[in-house]
């Protein structure tokens, strides 16, 4: 039996769009809309989706860096929903979280050392001797000199201005990381350097990772367990090989026959997606993939399928396999 | 036999900023056959797109300069052409398209004008006229509605419709040479695999040339004729993509493909190139490549390689291959 | 890695409470005990300057690396460089000058309308013997090498006067200014709401007034003495400087690293003393220079028709003598109206060149 | 855009213009009340000389104004009268102070627009012009002269100009000639120092607001595609960039409306003598006439808000982008 460090359940985030100069309440973009999954310690799961699926709403949400619109998020069995200032602040020593933009996830006004210093002077981690050090050995942990302790962040590349955003959040010693497509700005080398460190990470302190990316190689390469997004809901939750071998919702089939594989003997079929991702202010009725879908039934604008274990660690959320 | 329209000969463009000299294109040669697609890979800052902006002198200019070379399309050297004949070239034989759709467009003009420009300035089309072919044209790139789009501003439109429409644009006068600086890179992935086909179909349909420029390998794979792999502002090796993707012989090359995750079976480890990429300015004498070079040799940092021919059309700038 | 620690062993906070805890000790015994311990003046530089060797020079000299990284890319201005320059060379005037020079009030009818050293003009002086004017050449002398001025005052004295006078404004006011916009605008754009909603209104509104007409105003309603016309430009001044930042803050807070540090479990406090507004300073310190020519210019502007306070030789007073003898000394108009534009030129060359070194956008 | 988003959205503007126009009142009105002198006594300071009882007359005065009414009466009172276009009476001249406004609104509206036109339409050329040749020798010299342009104090500016080409040379007259028809030719000639005055100032603003935004849009992408378009330059820079540009001029020389163009209308009235609004007003403060000196701030606050009320809508009209709802 796996042990759950992380539980998401029918968590929802909405974002209020306001009009006018008292700000009236409109509408709201319904950015998470009723997710559930859990992650098993010392695990990758991927969150893989297009752009504005919502896959980051649903990252700084569950951590509580932003407030829920509802649903529970269950941290080793505990609803962290609940929890008041002091609670969250002991799970930030737990759970952390990696950033896309290595340039704007830095301090500019900051030197590295004082940016991984930070956690540990927030949580009064060691002395005040104490620190540079652990500070030194994060650094060369990442692959960065302990010298780089002085520089600021403009005076970095940008692999190792990512480098330095991992050891920030090693530095705490957590047990579950959110990593916001942490390689999606590099460039393919460098991106390989950080894929290899982040998992090698995993090895040497068993860290769950929530590893979001919207390249299926990329979360190919790190997850275990991979979920698929679409419109603020997950359709597909399945182990790695089974999701890209045998994939079961048509969007999850559609994404997939889209990647483009850097070998020019495979020429496989791909799966035409007509029309566009609708608005989240107004998504559709029903199944949310419905306008799009290629095995539309009637049911399928009516009802909104509901996530479930069709095999043994595969989830799908559509009518067809009702 | 010979039919090739666009030779590159020793091509130099140089950025001269306060820091120093960068050398983004540091002599490149090529040619452009018609009908073919050939593809431009490389890294950040390896000088793809300087060199995409120089065949029609569009780098800007200071700090921008074309220090050197010839650039031959039809007995004519456009970097020695006056700017009155370059300019009935530009969006009339040699069209080019831009990564970002969203700012490539005007953002107060209406589409329907942005496309119709060249249509009038090149065609000397009328008004109506311009109008009919540019609706054509929007139809034939895929955008649903176009007669009512037309009058649509570019923010009303999703980021692969805006890409459709700068194609359109380029494609109004029916140019013989279309130059598209990474027109998939800022689109997801279903959305791209769409575009893709668009370029697909005119390299078939209408017997266009394509000068494709991408860092994404999986791109080029789907849509290269021939490939040129670019490293630190100049030709790491060149031939046709299976060449390049079976038997790469740049140790540059073989670093770019080794450290791609794959969709279809997981590596252990990927093995990445090791170090950073290098600052254009001031050079090393040798190979640029040399400090992350697996198999360098002491001849590679004292003189910079020519381009050594592999078999045929396949060539490699690396003493390996001397 | 900063040593925490520092010359103020980390708790530069509790120190600077402290000072400003003595401060207000003395201020309040001044008030009700005792009579006049300092002068307003002497307040305001007691509260003002700890305040900036604390948050402004100290950070400076802890920050070497990128302190030296902004001064590089602000040399690379030739005309900041030199408006720098400018400015040091005028502070040093202020405060030097005084001893150096004659008493600017010392009225002199013997030498009245002496010309600069190097100029010469035609005085006419009523004879009393004769009962005709004699014109007569007159010469500038080494012993008011700017001239005079029709009350025989020294010119050069009074410019140095006026060189005091300015600064102070132009500093003080541009302090407080900057101090309420720096409040107002941080606390808008971090609280949000009905907060953010009544202070913008509120800033909309003061925006509405121009500027000047305002000033004129309220110095005709309440009177002109130099101390209360800093404070009223210094209170009337922050709107801009609030809306500003207040949109930097805001445009900050989407920052990943704002995020990453709230992921750290930072507390808001944290936030935004460490991460917002040394990032927003950047902002302010050219906000700051560039508004110290503007509040000079007002101040100038008020005593040249007649509104400043009349017991200080300030520029715009002088200027406001000259205007009236035009046709016979002209040095009187000219001169205060050079010190007024190279001051202003100097401090928005300076301005414009930090502005530059601080956008990471420009290359430079 | 449907139309009645246009409508509703001009609507709330106006809404929200009459509640700073609100605002704006109601803080003149504190202004006034708790001044250290009531306007009693500047109306006795100005008076003194005529009246033998001191008390009699504030007592009068007090009367009069409702002064000894309670305060949210006098705020209703206030409020009523200013809406009602009852500004007072003006001491010094004697006049309901509307009818003062109604003679001389027109010297200071003259000034004002030939110098914004004489400040907008140089300093928009100069600025393009120097944003397209940026790093050569004219753009250089284009800084410097902006540069200069800002720094320089327009008051001594006047006077300095008086003094060469009135006193020195003699080509104009020291006074503006208040016997001159407005908008007259022979007016032109004496408005040309007064204009250069107030213009230069704006001038060097707008040339560098100019600069700056143009430069912002050279470089964007969308003029490399207009140039890979093969279109010439010129319909570049004049459709692609400018229509772009324009955008953020005209916030801006709207902007200045409130912070250069008041305070220095005020000033060059002062110098050269023009009756305007900023002329009436100095006097009015010399002779304590405190009913005018109020009037003239708000109806320069009330400019300046119709003015930005303007700039809204032009700019909603002028970017597609902006949405009315």
């Amino acid at each position: 039996m796996v042990r759950k460090l992380l539980e998401v359940r029918n968590l929802k985030k909405y974002y209020p769009v306001t009009a006018g100069l008292l700000a009236r309440h409109v509408a709201d973009v319904k950015a998470v809309d009723g997710v559930s999954f859990f992650i098993a310690e010392g695990e990758t799961l991927g969150l893989v989706g297009e752009s504005g699926c919502g896959k980051s709403s649903l990252g700084r949400t569950l951590l509580r860096l932003e407030e829920p619109t509802s649903g529970q998020v269950f941290y080793r069995g505990a609803d962290i929903t609940s929890w008041n200032k002091k609670q969250l602040k002991a799970l930030r020593r737990e759970a952390q979280m990696i950033f896309q933009d290595p340039q704007s996830s830095l301090d500019p006004r900051m030197t590295i050392g004082d940016s991984i210093g930070e956690a540990l002077l927030i949580h009064g981690v060691g002395t005040e001797k104490e620190r540079p050090e652990r500070v030194a050995e994060l650094l060369k942990r990442v692959g960065l000199e302990p010298a780089h302790a002085t520089r600021y962040p403009h005076e970095l590349s940008g692999g190792q201005k990512q480098r330095t955003g991992i050891a920030r959040a090693l530095a705490v010693n957590p047990k579950l990381i959110v990593a916001d497509e942490p390689v999606s700005a590099l460039d393919v080398s460098v991106q390989a350097q950080i894929l290899n460190l982040v998992t090698d990470l995993q090895r040497e302190f068993s860290i769950a990772y929530l590893f979001i990316a919207h390249d299926l190689a990329v979360i190919g390469q790190v997850s275990s367990r991979i979920a698929v997004m679409y419109l603020g809901q997950i359709v597909e939750l399945a182990s790695r090989d089974d999701l890209f071998h045998r994939p079961l919702h048509p969007y999850t089939q559609a994404l997939l026959s889209a990647v483009l594989v850097p070998d020019p003997h495979q020429k496989r079929k791909r799966i035409p997606l007509p029309g566009e991702v609708p608005s989240p202010i107004d998504p559709p009725p029903g199944c949310r993939f419905h306008t799009r879908c290629p095995k539309v039934m009637k049911v399928c604008s009516r009802e909104m399928p509901e996530l479930k274990q069709i095999e043994e660690n595969h989830l799908v959320a559509c009518h067809l396999y009702d | 036999m010979n039919n090739t329209i666009l030779q590159v000969s020793e091509l130099k463009t140089y950025f001269f900023t306060r820091i120093g000299v960068v050398k983004a294109v540091d002599g490149v040669s090529f040619g452009l056959r018609k009908g073919e697609c050939l593809c431009l890979v490389g890294e950040s800052g390896c000088g793809k797109t300087a060199t995409a902006l120089s065949i029609l002198r569009l780098v800007d200019s200071p700090p921008g300069r074309i220090v050197g070379g010839e650039i031959q399309y039809h007995a004519e050297d456009l970097l020695r052409s006056p700017v009155s004949r370059l300019r009935r070239i530009r969006g009339n034989r040699i069209a080019m398209i831009f990564q970002d759709p969203q700012s490539s467009l005007n953002p107060v003009f209406t589409v329907g004008d942005q496309i119709m420009e060249p249509i009038r300035l090149h065609m000397k089309l009328g008004r109506r006229q311009a109008r009919d072919r540019a609706l054509h044209l929007m139809e034939q790139v895929g955008i649903p509605q176009a007669k009512e789009r037309m009058k649509y501003y570019p923010h009303q439109f999703s980021g692969g419709m805006k890409q459709r429409v700068m194609i359109a644009a380029a494609l109004s006068c029916d140019p013989e040479i279309l130059i598209a600086d990474e027109p998939t890179t800022a689109l997801d992935t279903t959305i791209k695999a769409q575009i893709l086909d668009i370029f697909r179909d005119l390299k078939q349909k209408k017997d266009m040339s394509i000068l494709f420029i991408t860092h994404d390998l999986g791109t080029v794979a789907g849509i290269a004729d021939r490939i040129i792999v670019m490293y630190g502002g100049r030709i790491a090796e060149a031939g046709s993509v299976l060449d390049i993707f079976d038997q790469p012989k740049h140790p540059y090359t073989r670093g770019l493909l080794n450290c791609l995750p794959a969709i279809s079976e997981r590596r252990e480890k990927l093995s990445p190139i090791p170090g950073v990429i290098p600052s254009l300015i001031d050079p090393p004498e040798g190979c640029i490549f040399y400090p992350r070079c697996q198999q360098r040799m002491p001849v590679c940092q004292q003189k910079r390689p020519e381009e050594f021919v592999i078999s045929g059309k396949h060539i490699a700038a690396c003493y390996l291959y001397a | 890695m900063r040593r925490t620690g520092g010359i103020f062993g980390g708790r530069r906070n509790l120190i600077f409470s402290g000072l400003m805890l003595v401060l207000l000790f003395i201020f309040l015994l001044d008030l009700f005990v005792v009579d006049r311990i300092f002068e307003p003046f002497t307040y305001f530089y007691l509260f003002f300057a700890p305040l900036i060797i604390f948050y402004g020079v100290y950070p400076l000299y802890a920050n070497r690396r990128l302190t030296r990284y902004y001064w590089d890319r602000t040399k690379r201005h030739r005309l900041a460089v030199i408006g720098l320059g400018f400015i040091i060379f005028l502070v040093a005037v202020a405060i030097l000058g005084p001893f150096l020079t004659q008493d600017p009030t010392q009225v002199d009818f013997k030498n009245k309308n002496l010309p600069p050293v190097g100029f010469s003009s035609e005085q006419s002086i009523f004879d009393r013997n004769t009962g005709q004017l004699i014109t007569t050449e007159t010469q500038g002398t080494w012993r008011h090498p700017f001239g005079t001025d029709d009350k025989g005052r020294d010119l050069l004295a009074m410019l140095v006067s006026g060189t005091r006078i300015s600064l102070q404004i132009g500093l003080m006011a541009t302090l407080i200014a900057i101090f309420i916009g720096l409040i107002i605008g941080v606390v808008s754009a971090y609280l949000g709401g009905w907060v953010d909603n009544a202070l913008m209104r509120f800033t909309d509104i003061m925006m509405t007034f121009p500027f000047f007409l305002l000033l004129v105003l309220i110095v005709f309603l309440y009177g002109s003495s130099l101390w209360f016309i800093i404070l009223v430009i210094g209170l009337t001044g922050w709107t801009g400087t609030a809306r500003l930042v207040r949109s930097e803050t805001l445009s900050l807070r989407t920052r990943d690293f704002i995020m990453a540090s709230k992921s750290l479990g930072a507390s808001d406090r944290r936030i935004v003393f460490r991460h917002l507004i040394p990032n927003v300073m950047s902002l302010v310190i050219v906000i700051a220079t560039l508004s110290i020519p503007g509040v000079i210019l007002a101040e100038a502007a008020l005593s040249f028709i007649g509104l400043g306070d009349p017991t200080v030789t300030s520029w715009g007073l002088v200027l406001h003598a000259g205007q009236r003898s035009l046709d016979t000394a002209w040095w009187i108009a000219v001169e205060p109206g050079i010190m007024l534009f190279l001051t202003v030129l100097a401090f928005n060359f300076l301005g414009d060149g930090i502005r530059d070194a601080f956008d990471p956008r420009s290359q430079i | 855009m449907k139309r009645g988003g246009l409508q509703n959205y001009i609507i709330r503007r106006l809404l929200y213009a009459f509640l700073i126009a609100f605002g704006v009142v109601t803080i003149t009105f504190i202004l006034l009340r708790i001044g250290p002198s009531s306007p009693a006594d500047k109306y006795l300071a100005n008076m003194s000389a005529r009246t033998q009882d001191p008390a009699k007359v504030i007592a009068a005065v007090e009367a009069r104004y409702g002064l000894d009414k309670p305060i949210y009466e006098q705020y209703f009172n206030y409020l009523v009268n200013l809406a009602r276009g009852d500004w007072g009476w003006s001491f010094s001249t004697s006049l309901p102070v509307i009818e003062l406004i109604k003679r001389h609104w027109i010297y200071s509206f003259q000034l004002i627009l030939l110098s914004m036109l004489f400040a907008s339409s140089l300093g928009l050329l100069i600025g393009i012009y120097s944003a397209v040749k940026q790093y050569t020798k004219v753009d250089y010299i284009a800084t410097l002269f902006s540069f200069t342009g800002i720094s320089i104090p327009n008051f001594w500016l006047g006077i300095m100009l008086i003094m060469v080409f009135s006193v020195w040379l003699g080509w104009f007259k020291t006074y503006y000639d208040t016997g001159l028809p407005v908008f007259s030719l022979a007016n032109l000639k004496a408005l040309i120092l007064p204009v250069i005055t107030l213009g230069t100032g704006m001038m060097a603003g707008h040339t560098r607001y100019a600069r700056s935004a143009t430069l912002d849009n050279l470089r964007k992408d969308f003029v490399k595609t207009a140039r890979a378009k093969g279109l010439p330059e010129y319909i570049v820079i004049g459709k692609h960039v400018l229509r772009n540009a324009i955008l953020p001029i005209i916030t801006i020389i709207m902007f200045d409306m409130a912070g250069v163009v008041f305070g220095g209308a005020y000033l060059t009235e002062i110098i050269f003598g023009i009756p305007g609004l900023g002329q009436i007003s100095f006097n009015a403060i010399f002779a304590n006439d405190y009913p005018v000196v109020i009037t003239i701030t708000l109806i320069g606050a009330m400019v300046v808000l119709l003015t930005n009320l303007a700039t809204d809508i032009v700019y909603t009209w002028l970017d597609p982008r902006i949405r009315y709802d």
